[in-house]
């Protein structure tokens, strides 16, 4: 019990003190409103890639459908803070958000979560251009023009304190008895069918946990940015994050952060090469994937609690 | 045991740090205002030069540059009393609406610019005015057109947010008027681009005012090339014209099928079409009996002399004609070099002033007077294509 | 005679055309230790699948003898059976490989420590209470099976015999009533055979449930074995004590006759 | 009637194309289950190819066509060897991010090259309409279905009676059983590349005369399209992709003539979907059943 207090103390202050130092660079000046959007852009990423990495990484099952929930976030966001425009209005538009996420994500993953591999990535790909084209042609979305003028209720700091909610909650849900449910789904479904685990249960429990964070980080992205049009959320916006979700290592929560931290810098410092822009990023993520054919961090992940047993257990490892 | 309560310390300390903290970074304010000019008069360029409206970017991008080296040839803007060279930052968007604020924030922040050139699609610009109008400088976007672009939610102006081309209202209210009124079209089909702004923008304004019947209303999206079932379905309707929003790539396909197909009722689009382009895509057989809406036409050249320099330079340059993507850009530069003129200042504040008091703005696209929603008022017309030629134009009131 | 634990009566399974399990009925009694053996292709490892619910009976009847009555297996699934009190291990080695032996273990007793959602995700002083009980438990079990040492290493890192016993713990820990062991001996030396031989007569002994095998050899069969059944074709030979079934002459003829 | 057999026409010249890319991811799907996103791009190159040594080298279209062929082949095989290879032994994922790597790149590239503008393509044969009852079909649509099938039949052929033919069927059943019996894999699998972009290529330049439009992002869409058209048939299946291809072709254009095109995609997405889940593994799609 002792041990675990010194350990959550431990992530507790890395927190504490990533804020305090993002706030005293604002403070400074040293951060502008260019690398404050950069910022602000790898936090919603994070969130957006963690809820990703549970579904790919830990359950197993290959979803490309997650713009599709951000979508649902982002327009519970856009629609309900227009007239209600308080702190309280966007919170209640989360909320909303995370709750039709979930029945969205529970209409999709019921059916096709019994399929494999690439057939369930192109189900759930189909299933988010389902959503983004009903969102094109309802009226209370405003159809292809989008939302704009979305009251700015969220700042730096809500999408830093989001991003440590999310990430909490996505870490205590992977380390408890669920989160080994949902790893033996993806280890060896009959397996675990066999030791009484209800795969299809924990799998649409991962499912719909993801969809729900990325309502989140939906939510987040309409009230920062203050515009939302269906074409935000294409199916090249699911392959964004799944690309930030493998870069970092599938499985790896501490490299999603890494992988999303590297490409959002990338993406800003790259923003200087003006038309070469897409080419050298297309290029940098063929050669990270050809070197680094696990990802950065493969499923490594960063811990306080063997810092000082590490060496101990890396020998017994190699014997 | 105590975890639990630590938990709810955590999250809740990290929330009053939040509140806090946001209190402090709102409330820090800079002197003076906006951007100031250095040895030159820096304008960036927040454009889509990659991505899916990478097509329209470019040609605008070629525009600015053709502008701003026009300019500078000639020593530049007269700032106060001195002469200064525009230097162009030119920054590519994606096409993404994030990346647009992202752009937008580096121009003002890094770049330290004193005014904008863009974006040409309307949610890449309204992603960016945050950041535009904290750092209080302007942009011009060549070719947002959403009604809303230049306004706040409560109706008021943004104050640095103009544009140079028409709104949609207005030009989807003109194909309207014109197809009653000079037409005669009594039943009309709408074929609309469904996947921005612009031609759901067009097609709301135009039936807003269209009275007649709207037999058949139809979508496409952009990148669509294949229009033959909705042209066989419209076929065996009785229609006297057909409303097509959108840009040149779809509309050249959507004129070249429905020709193949036998359908020859007059098809009238918007200034999206108004493109050299149109008719090499359409093929000069098929684009017949073609009518859109622009501010600009190639026939402009006959009566405004700054046009037909225009036209000539950019042959000259880029070996084509002009389109009026390009035209609107261009545009667009000089109503910031008269901005700054008129207010002898580069000052970004200043230059906002001056674009809000722009009048008689002699341009490319017209005479142009920016009324107070920033939409520049200037004169409609409508260009007539018979086997690909612009054969007449008509005046809409 | 003791009291049944679980009966299936004229089981079929036909894939296509194919009979692979063919009019098969067994009973299975409290705390026996039964061998299921036959050539290649007799249908034991279909059997197994059948009676733990991978794949659905095309016809008869399963039933599982419980302190709560009689309850009918037909059209469950694996994870109902399972929590119902049936385990099993696999011919080829399922374990899931890259997590750690101690994580395999306890997956397998998801059922029996209950952690509500929000427990888990707001590390309630209940979350840390039943994971406590879930690691102590576990650690115990591993204990008795001699795995402690490697506790915390991911179960592909093992030796394939420590494997084997690794998913004879796993299986365990879903508290079982009844335990299917498919080939547990495959691969094994004869020195590895012989402890595993005693792991089984443990088991059954410490745990007090039912075990049934698919096995093989022979020595290990008959040696811990109380009753047989032998398959052949899909369908039952004989039955019996290993001492009857060793005479039995249609056992003789399947086994050593070949075409005969 | 006549607008039944009109849309008919519609949906088959449509959907050939579907087919004819749809080919491409089948066949790479089948030997290396690799989602070969950049499949749609090639497709773009051959259009582009196709453009310029009609413009330039003022081939002939049969020429324009077959060097299109040849050269989407070589990108496709150069594409294989540099993105694909050192990869096949890491995590399908990976292999998909790397797929998706190289379809940025060529479409950036391009655009970065020769500008994102849309280019008329040079009308190499003269569009002549026939009316056959009321039907109007145009001797490029006959072109398109006509090469469409001529080139399926082939592939057809090719698979199942020449001697790579079954040594690619060798190495998508089980590549080291294949190496085993001496299929050189290496080959076997550029052979497959080849192919397949080589169809891709034939689709590019067949679009290009069709439409007379072509742009570096032309590839996206209908790639993703082909892509669903031969899960749909059942992914590594020849003539399951090629009724895939049909079968969204014919679809679109259904859901089109009854006047909702706004839904054309999400109607196509929703049928996907149910026929995935009526048949998981596509129409023509082995299931294969894991042995416990």
């Amino acid at each position: 019990m002792k041990a675990n207090l010194k350990y959550n103390a431990a992530w507790l202050g890395v927190m504490v003190l990533g804020f305090v130092v993002i706030d005293a660079c604002e403070f400074l000046g040293i951060i502008n409103s260019f690398i404050e959007n950069m910022l602000v852009t790898i936090g919603i990423n994070i969130i957006l890639a963690t809820g990703l990495n549970l579904i790919i990484g830990f359950s197993g099952q290959f979803s490309l459908g997650h713009a599709g929930f951000m979508a649902i976030g982002a327009y519970a966001t856009g629609i309900i803070t227009q007239t209600l425009v308080t702190p309280i209005g966007f919170y209640l538009s989360v909320v909303v958000g995370i709750g039709i996420a979930i029945i969205a994500a529970l209409i999709v993953g019921i059916p096709t979560l019994r399929l494999r591999g690439d057939y369930l990535a192109i189900a759930t790909m189909g299933a988010a251009e389902i959503i983004r084209i009903l969102i094109n042609n309802l009226k209370i979305t405003n159809g292809a023009a989008g939302l704009f003028n979305i009251p700015p209720l969220v700042t730096w700091a809500t999408v830093y304190v989001f991003m440590c909610i999310t990430t909490i909650v996505t870490v205590n849900f992977i380390h408890s008895r669920s989160g080994r449910a949902v790893m033996s789904v993806r280890e060896d479904e009959i397996a675990a069918e066999s030791m009484g685990i209800n795969t299809t249960r924990w799998k649409l429990a991962a499912f719909v946990f993801g969809a729900s964070t990325a309502a989140i980080g939906g939510s987040l992205h309409a009230a920062y940015i203050q515009t939302i049009a269906p074409g935000d959320f294409n199916i090249m916006a699911s392959i964004a994050i799944l690309i930030i979700v493998v870069l970092g290592g599938v499985g790896s929560i501490t490299g999603t952060f890494i992988a999303a931290i590297v490409l959002g810098t990338l993406d800003t410092v790259l923003q200087n090469f003006g038309t070469l822009r897409m080419i050298i990023y297309s290029l940098a993520l063929i050669l990270i994937m050809i070197f680094k054919p696990s990802g950065l961090l493969g499923t490594w992940e960063f811990s306080f609690k063997p810092l000082g047993s590490r060496q101990r257990k890396e020998q017994s490892v190699h014997e | 045991m105590k975890t639990w309560q630590k938990m709810t310390i955590r999250i809740a300390a990290l929330s009053i740090a939040a509140v806090a903290m946001a209190g402090c970074s709102t409330a820090k304010n800079n002197g003076s205002q906006g951007n100031n000019p250095g040895k030159t008069v820096k304008i960036g360029v927040n454009m889509e030069l990659s991505g899916s409206a990478a097509g329209y970017g470019q040609q605008q991008k070629q525009g600015i540059q053709l502008a701003v080296n026009k300019i500078n040839r000639s020593g530049g803007i007269k700032v106060g009393k001195s002469k200064k060279k525009i230097q162009l930052v030119i920054r590519d968007n994606k096409t993404s609406n994030t990346t647009a604020a992202s752009v937008a924030a580096q121009l003002v922040n890094n770049d330290k610019v004193v005014a904008v050139v863009g974006p040409a699609a309307t949610n890449a610009g309204t992603a960016s005015i945050p950041n535009m109008t904290k750092a209080a400088v302007p942009s011009v976007s060549p070719s947002a057109t959403d009604p809303d672009y230049t306004l706040q939610k409560n109706g008021d102006v943004q104050k640095y947010i103009f544009r140079a081309c028409f709104q949609n209202n207005f030009q989807g209210s003109s194909a309207a008027k014109f197809m009653t009124n000079t037409l005669k079209a009594k039943r009309v089909a709408v074929l609309t681009d469904n996947s921005s702004d612009y031609g759901t923008g067009l097609t709301k304004a135009f039936k807003k005012t269209y009275t007649g019947t709207v037999a058949s209303s139809q979508t496409f999206q952009e990148g669509d090339k294949d229009f033959n079932a909705i042209l066989t379905a419209l076929k065996h309707k009785k229609i006297d014209a057909i409303y097509a929003p959108g840009y040149y790539s779809e509309l050249g396909l959507i004129i070249k099928q429905a020709r193949q197909a036998g359908i020859n009722v007059p098809i009238v689009g918007s200034d999206g079409m108004a493109d050299a382009k149109l008719t090499k895509i359409a093929g000069k057989a098929s684009a017949n009996n073609v009518y859109y809406t622009t501010p600009f036409s190639t026939k402009s050249g006959d009566t405004n002399a700054i046009a037909a320099s225009f036209l000539k330079d950019f042959k000259a340059k880029y070996h084509t004609t002009a389109p009026t993507f390009s035209a609107l850009a261009y545009d667009s530069v000089y109503m910031v070099k008269a901005a700054i003129e008129n207010e002898g200042s580069a000052n970004s504040v200043k230059i906002t002033d001056g674009l809000a008091k722009l009048k008689n703005f002699k341009g490319v696209t017209g005479t142009i007077t920016m009324n107070q929603h920033h939409n520049p008022e200037k004169s409609m017309i409508v260009e007539q294509l018979t086997k690909g030629e612009v054969q007449r134009t008509y005046n809409v009131k | 005679m003791s009291s049944p634990l679980l009966t299936a009566q004229q089981i079929v399974k036909s894939f296509g055309g194919l009979t692979a399990v063919a009019n098969v009925s067994v009973h299975f009694d409290q705390n026996e230790l039964i061998g299921l053996i036959g050539p290649n292709g007799a249908g034991k490892t279909t059997l197994f699948n059948l009676l733990t619910g991978v794949t659905p009976v095309t016809s008869g009847a399963i039933s599982l003898y419980t302190d709560q009555g009689v309850q009918s297996l037909n059209g469950k699934k694996p994870a109902e059976i399972a929590q119902a009190g049936i385990s099993r291990t696999f011919q080829n080695i399922r374990l899931f490989k890259e997590l750690t032996v101690l994580d395999n273990v306890r997956i397998a007793m998801t059922n029996h420590y209950r952690e509500g959602f929000f427990t888990s995700i707001f590390r309630t002083p209940k979350f840390y209470r039943t994971e406590a009980d879930m690691t102590t438990a576990a650690q115990k079990l591993l204990a008795i099976f001699d795995l402690t040492g490697v506790a915390d290493q991911p179960a592909k890192n093992l030796p394939y015999g420590i494997q084997r016993r690794l998913e004879i713990v796993r299986a365990l820990a879903t508290k079982p009533k009844l335990l299917f062991l498919d080939e547990p001996a495959a691969g094994m030396n004869p020195e590895e055979t012989a402890d595993l031989t005693r792991l089984i007569r443990q088991i059954q002994h410490d745990f007090h449930i039912t075990i049934v095998l698919i096995e093989h050899d022979m020595s290990l069969v008959m040696n811990v074995v109380e009753r047989l059944y032998v398959l052949e074709h899909g369908a039952l030979l004989a039955e019996g004590t290993p001492s009857k079934i060793q005479q039995n002459p249609a056992v003789i003829k399947a086994y050593l006759g070949g075409e005969a | 009637m006549q607008t039944i057999g009109q849309q008919l026409i519609n949906g088959l010249s449509l959907g050939s194309i579907y087919a004819l890319l749809a080919l491409g991811y089948t066949m790479v799907y089948g030997i290396i289950k690799l989602i070969n996103f950049a499949h749609g791009d090639i497709y773009m190159l051959g259009a582009f190819w196709g453009y310029f040594v009609i413009n330039k080298l003022h081939f002939n279209f049969l020429f324009a066509m077959l060097s299109a062929m040849l050269f989407c082949a070589l990108v496709g095989v150069i594409i294989e060897y540099f993105a694909y290879r050192p990869l096949r032994k890491s995590p399908r994922i990976t292999a998909l991010i790397t797929a998706i790597g190289v379809s940025f790149l060529l479409e950036n590239g391009m655009t970065y090259f020769f500008t994102a503008n849309t280019r008329n393509f040079p009308q190499a044969i003269q569009t002549v309409t026939y009316h056959l009852g009321g039907i109007q079909i145009s001797n490029i649509q006959l072109l398109i279905l006509g090469t469409a099938c001529l080139l399926m039949l082939l592939l057809e052929l090719i698979i199942k009676r020449t001697k790579m033919g079954k040594a690619m069927r060798a190495v998508s059943v089980d590549p080291e059983a294949a190496q085993l019996v001496g299929i050189n894999i290496n080959h076997t699998i550029s052979f497959t590349f080849a192919l397949g972009s080589a169809m891709a290529g034939a689709a590019g330049v067949l679009i290009g005369l069709y439409y007379n439009s072509i742009d570096p992002l032309m590839g996206m869409t209908p790639g993703i399209k082909a892509f669903v058209a031969a899960v749909i048939g059942g992914i590594g299946s020849v003539p399951g992709a090629s009724l895939g291809g049909f079968l969204i072709g014919l679809l679109e254009t259904a859901v089109q003539a009854v006047g909702l095109s706004a839904y054309k995609d999400a109607v196509v997405y929703f049928v996907l979907i149910v026929i995935l889940l009526v048949l998981p593994a596509g129409i023509f799609g082995k299931k294969t059943k894991e042995k416990v």
